[in-house]
């Protein structure tokens, strides 16, 4: 089991940062076929308002600890083999990533619930808060999305 | 004792700092909450306010002990849409 | 709504893949903030035993087909808003890529749930076969693993 | 009329070829299942297999016409682990 986190004040590639480490598994490639990918990027809106850059403040060392827990959890529930989780922190512009979760996995069940069980710790556990600049003022986002929906028409 | 305060995001800007240090007589028995009504002179924890002791999450019943740091936040919006 | 279906013989690089689709959506980086990803690359074992390279056979004209209308069916049901499909086939290698199903959606829930649900039409509708060259001989694979699962201990 | 059988996969191996074509008096009314029993010379259409009639799934009493291609083929495995 391998766990890495990272947080990072500059842009980064999220695709570039997944084909990276792919490389680096080398023969585990062929151990772990299934791998789940969950790449987040600031949007230009909010609540149908215009929001024109964000403020990421982190607990720097809590925000790395919680990290590192909940892939460790998810691996070790879902039975997953390799995790890699990036987060933004400070400025941040539209259409910049924010997020990646990358799971490694013998399954594709396992990557898919892993993946999407450490999204969710990132959105509810680790201690990140966003403050939006938008053209209405600046303010704290104090809610969450939904992490789980219902299908169009159900 | 010493305590280390430390206040983020929304807190830190109410409260108007980033923390403080807090000392107390040795003997007191002192609770995440209680450190929380002589750091901020307010007598309740805010509603949904999440607290850590050494950066892990505490219940407000926690004891603290000399040298902790004792953070206080709001809900955290982390990741992404 | 976007969807881009192709079948390749020849090995592929699946966050190449991504990262292009990805430049090539521009300004919607900005509307649609998150991406699930899911790449599912040839394992070197099958049910313990060792499996030396595999045929992956498809029914011309259909495979694209369906894999474009499960992708379609996905995206309107989710309310997702991009989707990109990449299946391998003819003779593939361990640790080679078989399948990328990359979807671009508003919020993570609908990304999410569109890229599971046309992974389970990849596995389930769409017409490819597999032929296993493995050490006790030739054999067509004739069950699919799982797409859900419990978690450990439940 | 004229019909395009096809066979996939572990069928294709099974039945030694590709495909045939049918030929049947236009008056004839063929479905799906008829077209099976006249291609292959088998009575059932063997457990489990898919039909499909120009390239979309079709069930066993689909009615085919004049020009029908018609495939047979194995549950689908695609996809990876």
């Amino acid at each position: 089991m391998s766990v890495r986190v990272r947080l990072t004040e500059a842009p980064f590639d999220p695709w570039a940062e997944v084909a990276e480490a792919e490389r680096a598994r080398g023969a585990a490639r062929a151990a772990h076929g299934a791998a789940a990918v969950f790449v987040g990027a600031m949007r230009d809106r909010n609540e149908g308002v215009a929001v024109e850059s964000m403020f990421l403040e982190h607990y720097p060392g809590m925000t790395e600890r919680e990290m590192a827990r909940a892939a460790e959890a998810a691996l070790v529930r879902w039975g997953a083999a390799e995790a890699v989780v990036v987060h933004r922190v400070g400025e941040v512009r539209p259409g910049e990533a924010l997020v990646l979760v990358a799971v490694w996995s013998g399954h594709r069940a396992q990557a898919f619930e892993a993946c999407r069980e450490i999204m969710e710790a990132v959105k509810h556990r680790v201690p990140l808060w966003k403050r939006e600049r938008r053209a209405d003022g600046e303010r704290w986002v104090e809610r969450n999305t939904p992490g789980r929906m219902d299908p169009a028409g159900a | 004792m010493r305590v280390q305060v430390r206040y983020f995001a929304s807190l830190r800007e109410r409260m108007g700092r980033e923390g403080l240090r807090l000392e107390v007589p040795e003997a007191e028995r002192l609770t995440v909450a209680e450190v929380w009504r002589r750091a901020s002179g307010e007598p309740e924890l805010p509603p949904g306010t999440l607290c850590a002791v050494n950066m892990e999450y505490a219940a407000p019943e926690r004891e603290v002990r000399d040298g902790d740091e004792v953070a206080f936040f709001p809900p955290v919006t982390g990741g992404a849409p």
